[in-house]
């Protein structure tokens, strides 16, 4: 709790001193990765060992890993071999599971803009509207649409926006309220340490 | 930035208020919690369904996948491993195996191992550690997409019966609710960022809305003390729209802009 | 009503929703390959961008914000070029910081790929005109101490050197850099608001992507940033606007065709729904919208 | 060089299209391979981010002199007590920590920025900016209204709450619908923009149809025989 009282009091010195915990904390984090990696080599190894179905994936994941960790260290991250892994499959990766979204959406839009109910009724008239001012050609040539798609977009969104941005706050510090007590998470066997 | 109202010696100036809120809102949260009183709770279809999806998974003989997030320990991971704990402690008792894929962030490396304990914890509780297998919380790398990719990855190859996905997703949520979706199982979910919910509503079963999600663990743990806290909540709410109800009406009426003041103090 | 017909509801109401993926990846494709050209508006919001832009002096310094990674950069590519060739033709100099640690593949795509021929042709240099200071800004905390404190915290590039002798010594804190520009996959650096705009009153104009862009709604109407460039559309109209026709006027094709097929599948499943679900079974499917 | 540049191209687009297969729902082992490939490389590259943090700052801290990377080193030590589950014990310790800091530091930004500062933002002169305005800034504040009346727990919903809460619950379906579009058009966005890094420049066209193709063939093929499902991981 040190990190939040500086917030409100003129101390500079308590302001550094919060930052620094601030990036200790972060150090620390950083440090648990080790563990993190000692468990998924202990589970591959496991999946090997047991001939449990896709073994060989993970054979092949333990050594393509601990190369590319060998690389990384021993060249550097501004090697020419260990930029290239990363660019040939990081990055087209990343940009695929992040690009498949528009499949998702489009899926869940298609299987729930469905006329159920009111409610539902009312999500597809927005939607819809909405779509229609999006997409570049309608957007153009119905300037009629612009008004109620920009007050969709900007007022209503605006309004669940802050009604969220109001209520999420409340609801975590509550959250807090109840850590620092020692309520949450204390039933887990996760005695009252929080007070740190 | 409107006029200030008033300043607190030592308090950076415009954030006296703030200051006030919270201390507030730890005061009312004690005082409550002392007392104890059990208020009357509206029902959450999303937090109900899902003792009501643990037990559908355990009929079927399929697992349960419950997921926090991969932040660090924002509001909203300390809330999903909060609805972990019970999910693990409702697994524990019925014998139905538990997934939880972690990582996908490099600030959630110790949120992990506090996940891990938690279950731990929860099956040791129950008298069952020997049924907790941390091959079942395997580590997805500390990077968003991968994450997201071994995560689907587990649905396709473990065909969970229920897919509980709460705490600190952000866009890879969508995967992951569409994917369990496809490979047919109940999904819970919980936004928690607008365009995130709203793309979650369609997506999902059911669905934790705005803070449904932080008020989800004192809800679970029918604990009277928790229960309680809800109550601040509200009151805050209230007191919210008190402000901008009068803030608006004496503002437009009287042209007086004392709540704008008294809220940048 | 015919059987085929009711089978034809039956189709419509639970066909395979494999063929609406396979569909999107043909209408994505194909105008790619043969380019439609369809016109497009330019919206209000970007004209209040373009503005903001146009506000800006030849030799004012800009702190450019990068914190997206690779996969989010596909969705801002339109904007960041469009608004960098802006920056380059004006004179107006520049140095980078990068938000998240795989922005530094950015410089490569972005800086490399896109940008360095147009570089060439305004005599626009390294050191001189922009400079790249790396993943300088990872948290609030180092956002807070550049901005109080800019030379005592940043004292090299993202290759080491000295920064010393370059347009940065002229700025001390937050209030000598003239405008943020933020390109950003979520609520982006909280520090670059909380720290500089509100302490300084810097102007930041922010492109965002679709799915963050709500938040940013609010804070461009509660007045924490001055302009919003809204995804990939923003980019495109951008591209306009100065006049640079670029990746996001070619995207638009195929922007058009897939929400035009989403929206023909949400008449198609409604058909189906009220010809077929609701008459054969009054039980709901497994999606229930509360 | 050029041949292992256009050799990164060409796996690049060979490994996003067989990662595009899960889209079918099934496992096959040209998505089993991707997956573990992007696994392990994002798990090495996660390592390197950690590295090249601590080394950035508790590293290059402590030669400078600064002795409060100690604490932060002993702490990251103690996490790896881990391993041994007769010390785990000793791993609380930071993990507290971090708790508390991580939890302060969201309550500080947070109250501010959303809190209070929507809530200022939403209490503005109605009058004196047109009727639209007028509209809107109502709309606004009956919208925030409604919806967080719908979203109060602890008291029953009836009389004039019950109407505002219905409200309030329409008016968030309608705002979701807008939300949703605007969200769609983000993620075709991107997607129409990773398409084009494979299709521009003109050259990458045949490769990319022809890689599309394949996997979309060899991945029915897989199916159909049955391989698929017993190669796969």
């Amino acid at each position: 709790m040190i990190g939040f009282v500086p917030y409100f009091i003129k101390v500079p010195q308590v302001n550094e001193f919060a930052n620094t915990l601030t990036n200790i904390s972060s150090v620390v984090g950083q440090f648990t990765i080790v563990i993190a990696i000692y468990s998924q080599y202990r589970r591959s190894l496991r999946f090997i060992r047991e001939r449990r179905k896709g073994w060989v994936y993970n054979i092949y994941l333990l050594t393509f890993m601990s190369l590319m960790i060998l690389i990384g260290f021993t060249w550097g991250e501004h090697n020419a071999t260990y930029m290239w892994l990363v660019n040939s499959i990081v990055a087209p990766c990343s940009s695929v599971v992040y690009g498949i979204l528009a499949f998702y959406m489009f899926s869940a839009g298609a299987r729930a803009f469905r006329a159920r109910s009111l409610k539902a009724s009312l999500l597809i008239v927005a939607g819809v509207i909405v779509l229609l001012y999006q997409a570049p050609l309608t957007g153009s040539y119905i300037p009629g649409l612009s008004p109620y798609a920009t007050f969709l977009t900007e007022t209503v969104g605006m309004s669940l926006n802050r009604m969220f941005a109001i209520a999420i706050i409340t609801g975590a510090i509550m959250l807090n309220v109840r850590m620092l007590t020692g309520r949450e998470l204390a039933f887990l066997g996760f005695a009252r340490e929080e007070e740190s | 930035m409107a006029e200030l109202l008033f300043e607190i010696p030592g308090v950076e100036s415009g954030r006296a208020f703030g200051l006030i809120l919270i201390l507030g809102i730890f005061i009312l949260g004690i005082y409550y919690m002392r007392r104890g009183k059990l208020p009357y709770i509206r029902r959450v279809a999303a937090i109900d369904a899902i003792s009501e999806a643990v037990g559908r998974s355990t009929e079927m003989g399929k697992p349960v996948l419950c997921s926090y997030g991969r932040g660090g320990f924002a509001y909203s991971v300390i809330a999903a491993m909060s609805i972990l704990g019970h999910v693990a402690k409702t697994c524990a008792e019925t014998d139905t195996r538990l997934l939880v894929p972690t990582g996908g962030s490099h600030t959630g490396y110790l949120t992990r191992e506090l996940a891990i304990d938690i279950v731990k914890g929860q099956y040791t509780a129950a008298g069952k550690p020997e049924m907790f297998n941390e091959d079942d919380m395997p580590f997805l790398s500390g990077e968003q997409y991968s994450f997201t990719a071994g995560y689907v990855g587990m649905l396709v190859r473990d065909r969970p019966g229920a897919v509980i996905m709460t705490g600190g997703h952000s866009s890879e949520a969508m995967n992951i609710a569409e994917m369990s979706n496809l490979v047919g199982a109940l999904t819970i979910t919980s936004g928690t960022y607008v365009s995130n919910m709203a793309a979650l509503a369609c997506a999902s079963d059911y669905i934790m809305l705005v803070d449904e999600q932080p008020a989800a663990g004192a809800y679970l743990s029918k604990d009277p003390e928790q229960l309680a806290t809800i109550r601040v909540i509200d009151i805050y709410k209230v007191l919210s729209l008190l402000l901008i109800v009068v803030g608006l009406l004496v503002l437009n009426t009287t042209g007086n802009d004392f709540i704008r003041r008294l809220l940048a103090s | 009503m015919g059987k085929e017909g009711v089978n034809l509801l039956k189709l419509m109401a639970t066909y395979d929703k494999r063929w609406g993926y396979l569909l999107l990846f043909i209408l994505v494709l194909l105008p790619m390959i043969k380019p439609i050209g369809m016109p497009i508006s330019v919206s209000e919001l970007t004209k209040e961008y373009y503005e903001q832009l146009q506000t800006l002096e030849e030799g004012d310094i800009v702190l450019d914000s990068w914190s997206t990674e690779y996969s989010g950069y596909m969705e801002l590519k339109p904007g960041m070029i469009a608004t960098h060739k802006y920056f380059i033709k004006n004179g107006i100099k520049i140095f980078i910081c990068l938000g998240h640690p795989e922005g530094l593949a950015l410089v490569g795509a972005l800086l490399e790929d896109e940008l360095k021929g147009y570089m060439e042709a305004y005599d626009y240099t390294y050191g001189e005109d922009y400079i790249i200071l790396g993943f300088a800004l990872p948290n609030q905390a180092a956002t807070l101490a550049m901005a109080t404190d800019f030379q005592g915290s940043v004292k090299v590039d993202w290759k080491g050197d000295s920064i010393k002798g370059t347009f940065l010594d002229r700025v001390e804190t937050g209030a000598d850099i003239d405008m943020i520009a933020d390109f950003t996959t979520a609520a982006g650096n909280p520090g670059l608001i909380n720290h500089i705009v509100l302490t300084f009153g810097t102007p930041m104009i922010q492109n965002q992507i679709g799915v963050s862009l709500p938040g940013s709604y609010m804070n461009l109407d509660a007045g924490l940033i001055t302009g919003l460039l809204a995804s990939t559309r923003g980019g495109s109209e951008l591209e306009l606007l100065i006049k640079e026709p670029g990746p996001g006027l070619i995207a638009m094709d195929a922007f058009t065709l897939g929400h035009y097929l989403l929206i023909i599948l949400i008449v198609i499943g409604n058909i189906g729904f009220f010809g077929w679900t609701k008459k054969v079974s009054e039980e709901m499917e497994s999606t229930t919208i509360r | 060089m050029e041949q292992w540049a256009f050799l990164s191209q060409i796996f690049q687009i060979f490994i996003a299209f067989c990662l595009f297969t899960t889209l079918y729902g099934k496992g096959n082992p040209l998505r089993s391979w991707a997956e573990y490939s992007y696994l392990a490389a994002g798990t090495a590259m996660s390592v390197m981010w950690a590295w090249t943090y601590i080394r950035n700052h508790a590293v290059i801290g402590l030669q400078a002199g600064e002795l409060i990377w100690i604490p932060a080193i002993i702490l990251g030590l103690m996490m790896w007590f881990r391993i041994y589950p007769k010390y785990s014990y000793i791993s609380r310790i930071p993990i507290a920590f971090t708790i508390g800091i991580g939890m302060a530091w969201t309550i500080r930004t947070q109250i501010f920025t959303q809190f209070i500062s929507q809530i200022s933002a939403t209490i503005v002169p109605l009058f004196d900016q047109g009727p639209m305005w007028l509209f809107e800034r109502t709309v606004i504040a009956v919208g925030i209204i409604t919806m967080m009346s719908f979203f109060l727990y602890t008291m029953e919903i009836k009389g004039p709450h019950l109407w505002s809460a219905t409200f309030g619950e329409y008016f968030m379906y309608l705002a979701f619908g807008a939300v949703f579009a605007g969200t769609f058009m983000g993620r075709l966005g991107l997607f129409v923009g990773h398409m084009q890094s494979y299709m521009f420049p003109v050259w990458k066209q045949p490769y990319t149809i022809g890689i599309a193709l394949l996997v979309f063939v060899v991945m029915l093929a897989l199916e159909r025989t049955g391989w698929g499902a017993k190669l796969s991981a």
